[in-house]
């Protein structure tokens, strides 16, 4: 039986009395993916940070496997790997070095870095620095941190921005492949095709609002089998 | 026993002491010699000197002299009349060591004052002391732990040489003498080295005044009202300020070695002073002056100041000034004093100048020193060089193996 | 633990990148000029001389800066380059973090000055300069003492710091203030104060600025506290005693663990309210 | 921040103020200490009945080793800052303001910087004094003002040449060593 990754409820974030992102539910089971979809400005980023522990929720709770960052943030924080949308390395690091860096602080044990170099393809690239990696490379890498110890809940943010197709690629493939070993992952993105492939849940967002949700099965039968695309078309440009 | 051996003997007689203890008070009234080979001690613990010398030509030789009293203004020796001869004596006293009153032409040498080192300074008397006594020559004391190792006060042409003051108040004293000759002394470790006070043709030559910096006041040499003086050839090293020089005019400063003191030399409302070829090397601060625009200085090494020689005449034509700034700021207020040689004064210091012809100046300041010092070729303790290895090997290890080492497998 | 962890870290990066090494030539160029300055007769009674002085100041001018802008810059680049957000996922917490941080940095700064130490020390002893061993111990010391109070100060401009303008122009800010401009702001103000405040008040305002506090102390331990004049002639005798040491380091530790501790204070509230 | 930033400039205020509050109208003199220097002549301040302090309105005490070298500094720097003088009993060594005290000179009392003048709380033991000395003249604060100040420096030049007389007779008397009995013998 698959259990619950996932649970939010009511989860509501005003800055200066802004809402920017209205109350939204979600529930995610263990081997399910879900995409966070809509343009910029429509919430994505804040909700993921918000399961993250980074940013603080005005209203509403999180559960990941049961667990809320307010009881027990340690354990919390074991039960997620997060990958930020955009952040500077230190790219005087090897890859090997930074990654043993963060296993260190997610108490993770050393074979952890080579299993996940493994998954994410940058056992070649290990001992050279950052600095030599391509973008692609280091999307992986960032990809690869969030792995480490196996969490519970995966939250990546745009984790395919501004990749080449061959990256997308392999990204899908690396998604299908976690969801087999029963890895929950939330993830935000505009590329509507990679959500099609990869997602089993999808949640449209404009301006902080849930436009659509519901699984991809769900919303395929109610519109039709239209594309995600062309339903995110219709949803924002003809209504 | 020895006051009778004293009272009988007849003028002109020699008196050989027997080894032993005597006790004092004793009088020596008539042209006599009292001698000892050193195993001879006189105690005394009376208000009056352990030892009275009166008359003429008395010679007091190698005897020792205790003197306790928990009264500080008594005296172990006192001197009165001429042609005295103290030499070679031993004194250990609670006040004054060596007094002279109206005594002249006598000679004190090579005695060795102690006094008590228990006390502090002010509850201490001077280990010799002039008043009203003349053409005396002091030479080769070794004096300890008294309040001023040689005072001399209104005394006329006294010879003070080749004596050793420590531990005390004030080396050597001098208020309202004339023709004073203080040459070849040595003073360490006071509160100042020698302290020259309203005298008139004072020669201060050949002396090391060093290390009196344990005080807020400490100095090496001060002149304070005082004329005509020769001062030279003297090393002052390692003093809070090396030598102070306070309303005193027409004196001669030359050829002195002033080195390593906090501050090197002070001139206060100093006026027509002759100042130069002196050195001042490795002083925190080379010089400060108030009020002393005119004297002559000149031809002085000051190691702080950058000279420019172009004329090639080993003097700088760029002049060297005393900065009063600081010392100005301080007179007022010396709570500000805490700020001696805080960068940020420094860097005040240096953006104003202003005015600086009111200042003390060294118009030809000279290029190098006077005479070179000794090429100081120290060798440096094995100590340091460890410690210098030390740090080299743990700048290594963190920047290797914490830094550059990269994590391979 | 942790803070090893980041601390590790933090002398890793610091010896990749080029800025460690500008400030370790820079350093080393400044340590040499001790060679220069020329050092006249030892005493054993006093180490505050000419050369320790001038060397002091040399020393006052470059590391308290140094020390504020690799520090401040350090954790504002954290959190501006979004290391931190990530960081902030991980099950750590703003002590280790902080705390590993500025031990990091410490080592690195303490490098620095090493190297620039003991290879002017190898030279002068090849020269034949023997220098004494306790004036390049207490300059050591007084270098040390600057690299940590300054370095307490510097993290907590990180992290109120924006971004790295902002910790720049403060640090520069804090520095000029403490180091240049101290003596002068004191001077012209406290002036207008009765006679009687002036001195109690600065002896107070000294245990604000860590640059007095340290060149005072260093000064004092020297045998040069006698220069500081007749006013703080009791002053100086008491804090020559043993209580008076101690008292010192305190001084010290507190603004160590002051600063560190108000600096995990404002990272920790500052962690969920971005 | 800058609600810290006026915090701490006002508890700074506020300090200040508590610390003025300690210079009353009244002036007081300053203990002597181990450090004391006479502010006109650098001589260590001696703790006896020669000590004299000014202290100024801003509550600055200046120490002076010699009632002579107070009286040089007042000529020099006026009396506009000067709250009040102090001189020490010549018994008993305690302040007595220099208005309320008496006086007495001769040139050759013994003093640190030879001015001669000792100061007393009450005029009866001043003239006690002058009795047992047999010489001398009594002052008061105001006598003070129009006293030639003259240090006692000639003093010296007469035994010099006393003592060359001297030289060839050799009947230099026997005196004992009280410095005031020298004195004595000098007055010619």
């Amino acid at each position: 039986m698959s259990d619950l990754a996932l649970k939010v409820k009511g989860l509501e974030k005003k800055y200066h009395e802004q809402t920017v992102v209205f109350p939204i539910d979600l529930e995610l089971q263990t081997g399910q993916v879900l995409a966070l979809c809509g343009g910029n400005g429509a919430g994505k980023s804040t909700i993921l940070k918000m399961i993250a522990g980074i940013v603080e929720p005005t209203q509403g709770s999180i559960l990941v496997d049961h667990l809320s960052w307010d009881k027990n943030r340690k354990e919390y924080a074991k039960k997620i790997g997060y990958m930020p949308d955009h952040f500077s390395l230190d790219i005087s690091l090897t890859v090997r070095e930074l990654l043993h860096y963060y296993a260190r602080l997610k108490k993770v044990p050393g074979q952890e870095v080579d299993k996940v170099l493994e998954k994410v393809g940058l056992v070649s690239a290990q001992n050279k620095s950052l600095e030599s990696l391509s973008k692609g490379m280091r999307q992986r890498f960032v990809f690869a941190q969030a792995m480490l110890g196996s969490p519970k809940l995966l939250i990546l943010d745009e984790p395919t921005n501004g990749l080449d197709p061959y990256w997308m690629k392999s990204f899908v493939d690396m998604i299908r492949d976690l969801k087999k070993e029963n890895q929950a992952i939330i993830f935000s993105t505009h590329h509507l095709d990679i959500a099609e492939e990869t997602a089993d849940l999808v949640v449209f967002l404009h301006e902080g609002k849930v436009m659509e949700s519901g699984s991809l099965a769900e919303l395929k039968q109610q519109y039709n089998n239209l594309s995600l695309q062309q339903m995110f078309t219709r949803l924002f440009f003809q209504t | 026993m020895l006051q009778r051996m004293i009272n009988e003997a007849s003028p002109g007689d020699v008196i050989k002491v027997p080894a032993g203890e005597y006790s004092g008070p004793i009088v020596v009234d008539k042209p006599l010699t009292v001698q000892s080979n050193g195993a001879a001690t006189i105690r005394g613990s009376q208000l009056d000197p352990v030892i009275t010398v009166l008359s003429e030509q008395v010679t007091l030789d190698g005897l020792k002299i205790i003197h306790q009293s928990p009264d500080k203004d008594t005296r172990a020796i006192l001197v009165e009349g001429n042609h005295h001869n103290l030499n070679n004596l031993t004194i250990r006293t609670d006040g004054y060591g060596i007094v002279l009153r109206d005594a002249h032409q006598s000679r004190i040498t090579e005695n060795t004052i102690t006094g008590n080192a228990d006390r502090p300074v002010s509850e201490r008397q001077n280990g010799i002391d002039l008043f009203g006594s003349h053409d005396n020559v002091i030479a080769n004391n070794d004096i300890i732990y008294v309040h001023d190792g040689v005072y001399m006060e209104r005394s006329e042409d006294n010879k003070v040489t080749q004596n050793h003051v420590t531990n005390s108040r004030y080396g050597f004293h001098l208020m309202f003498t004339e023709g004073t000759i203080l040459s070849q002394n040595q003073s360490e470790q006071n509160v100042t080295g020698a302290m020259v006070m309203g005298t008139r043709e004072t020669s201060v030559r050949d002396n090391q005044f060093s290390e009196q910096l344990n005080h807020v006041y400490a100095q090496g040499l001060l002149l304070y009202d005082v004329q005509n003086a020769e001062v030279h050839h003297n090393v002052i090293n390692a003093n809070l300020v090396g030598m102070l020089i306070q309303d005193s005019k027409e004196n001669r400063i030359y050829q002195n070695h002033v080195a390593a003191n906090f501050i090197g030399v002070q001139l206060l409302n100093a006026e027509h002073n002759d100042i130069f070829e002196n050195n001042f090397v490795a002083n925190v601060v080379s010089g400060q002056a108030q009020h002393s625009a005119f004297n002559r200085v000149q031809g002085n090494y000051w190691d702080s100041h950058m000279g420019l020689d172009l004329d090639g005449d080993d003097h700088s034509e760029m002049a060297f000034r005393a900065d009063p700034f600081f010392y100005t700021i301080v007179k007022d207020k010396p709570a500000f004093q805490i700020f001696f040689q805080a960068p940020g004064m420094v860097f005040m210091e240096n953006l104003l100048k202003s005015d600086t012809n009111l200042w003390m100046t060294d118009t030809a300041p000279l290029i190098e020193p006077v005479t070179e010092s000794e090429v100081e070729n120290r060798s440096s303790s094995l100590l340091f060089i460890g410690f210098s290895v030390l740090l080299l090997l743990y700048s290594f290890y963190f920047i290797y193996f914490g830094g550059i080492r990269k994590y391979e497998t | 633990m942790d803070i090893f962890t980041i601390m590790k870290n933090e002398i890793k990066l610091g010896f990749r990148n080029p800025w460690a090494y500008s400030f370790l030539a820079i350093f080393t160029l400044v340590s040499l000029s001790l060679l220069f300055i020329q050092s006249g007769p030892i005493s054993d009674l006093n180490q505050y001389t000419k050369t320790t002085g001038t060397f002091m100041n040399l020393i006052l001018y470059l590391l308290p800066l140094m020390t504020l802008l690799l520090g401040a810059l350090s954790i504002t680049s954290e959190k501006e380059d979004g290391r931190w957000n990530l960081l902030s996922t991980y099950p750590l917490s703003s002590f280790a973090f902080i705390a590993g941080k500025y031990a990091g940095m410490f080592i690195v700064l303490s490098v620095i000055i090493s190297f620039g130490f003991g290879l002017s020390g190898l030279i002068s002893a090849f020269m034949g300069q023997g220098l004494s061993f306790y004036t390049v111990l207490w300059i050591f010391i007084f270098s040390i003492l600057l690299i940590l109070l300054f370095l307490g100060m510097a993290v907590w401009i990180g992290a109120v710091s924006k971004n790295r303008w902002q910790a720049l122009t403060i640090s520069v800010g804090i520095w000029f203030l403490l180091v240049l401009a101290w003596p002068i702001l004191l001077i012209a103000g406290l002036s207008q104060l009765p006679y009687a405040s002036i001195q109690p008040t600065l002896e107070i305002l000294i245990f604000f600025n860590p640059a007095e506090l340290v060149r005072i102390f260093v000064t004092l331990y020297m045998g040069g506290g006698h220069i500081f004049g007749p006013e703080y002639y009791q002053w100086i005798e008491w804090f020559h005693k043993p209580a008076g040491a101690l008292f010192f380091m305190l001084v010290c530790m507190v603004w160590v663990l002051g600063s560190v501790g108000l600096t995990i204070w404002k990272w920790e509230r500052n962690r969920r309210h971005v | 921040m800058k609600r810290k930033l006026i915090l701490f400039i006002a508890s700074l205020t506020v300090f200040m103020v508590l610390a003025s509050c300690g210079s009353e109208e009244e002036y007081q003199p300053e203990e002597l200490t181990d450090v004391d220097r006479c502010e006109v002549c650098n001589m260590a301040v001696p703790h006896d009945h020669n000590a004299t302090q000014i202290v100024l309105k801003d509550g600055k005490a200046l120490k002076f080793d010699d009632i002579g070298c107070l009286n040089e500094w007042i000529t020099e720097n006026g009396t506009d800052d000067v709250g009040a003088q102090f001189v020490r009993d010549y018994h008993t060594e305690e302040w007595i303001n220099l208005e309320e005290a008496t006086f007495v000179y001769d040139k050759d009392f013994k003093t640190p910087m030879a001015y001669g003048i000792f100061s007393f709380k009450n005029a009866d033991d001043a003239e006690k004094f002058l009795d047992e000395q047999g010489t001398g003249k009594l002052m008061t604060p105001d006598d003070l003002a129009d006293h030639h100040w003259e240090r006692n420096m000639e003093m010296m030049k007469q035994m010099k040449e006393m003592m060359k007389d001297n030289e060839h007779n050799h009947d230099h008397s026997s005196e004992n060593d009280d410095e005031e009995e020298h004195a004595e013998n000098d007055e010619q």
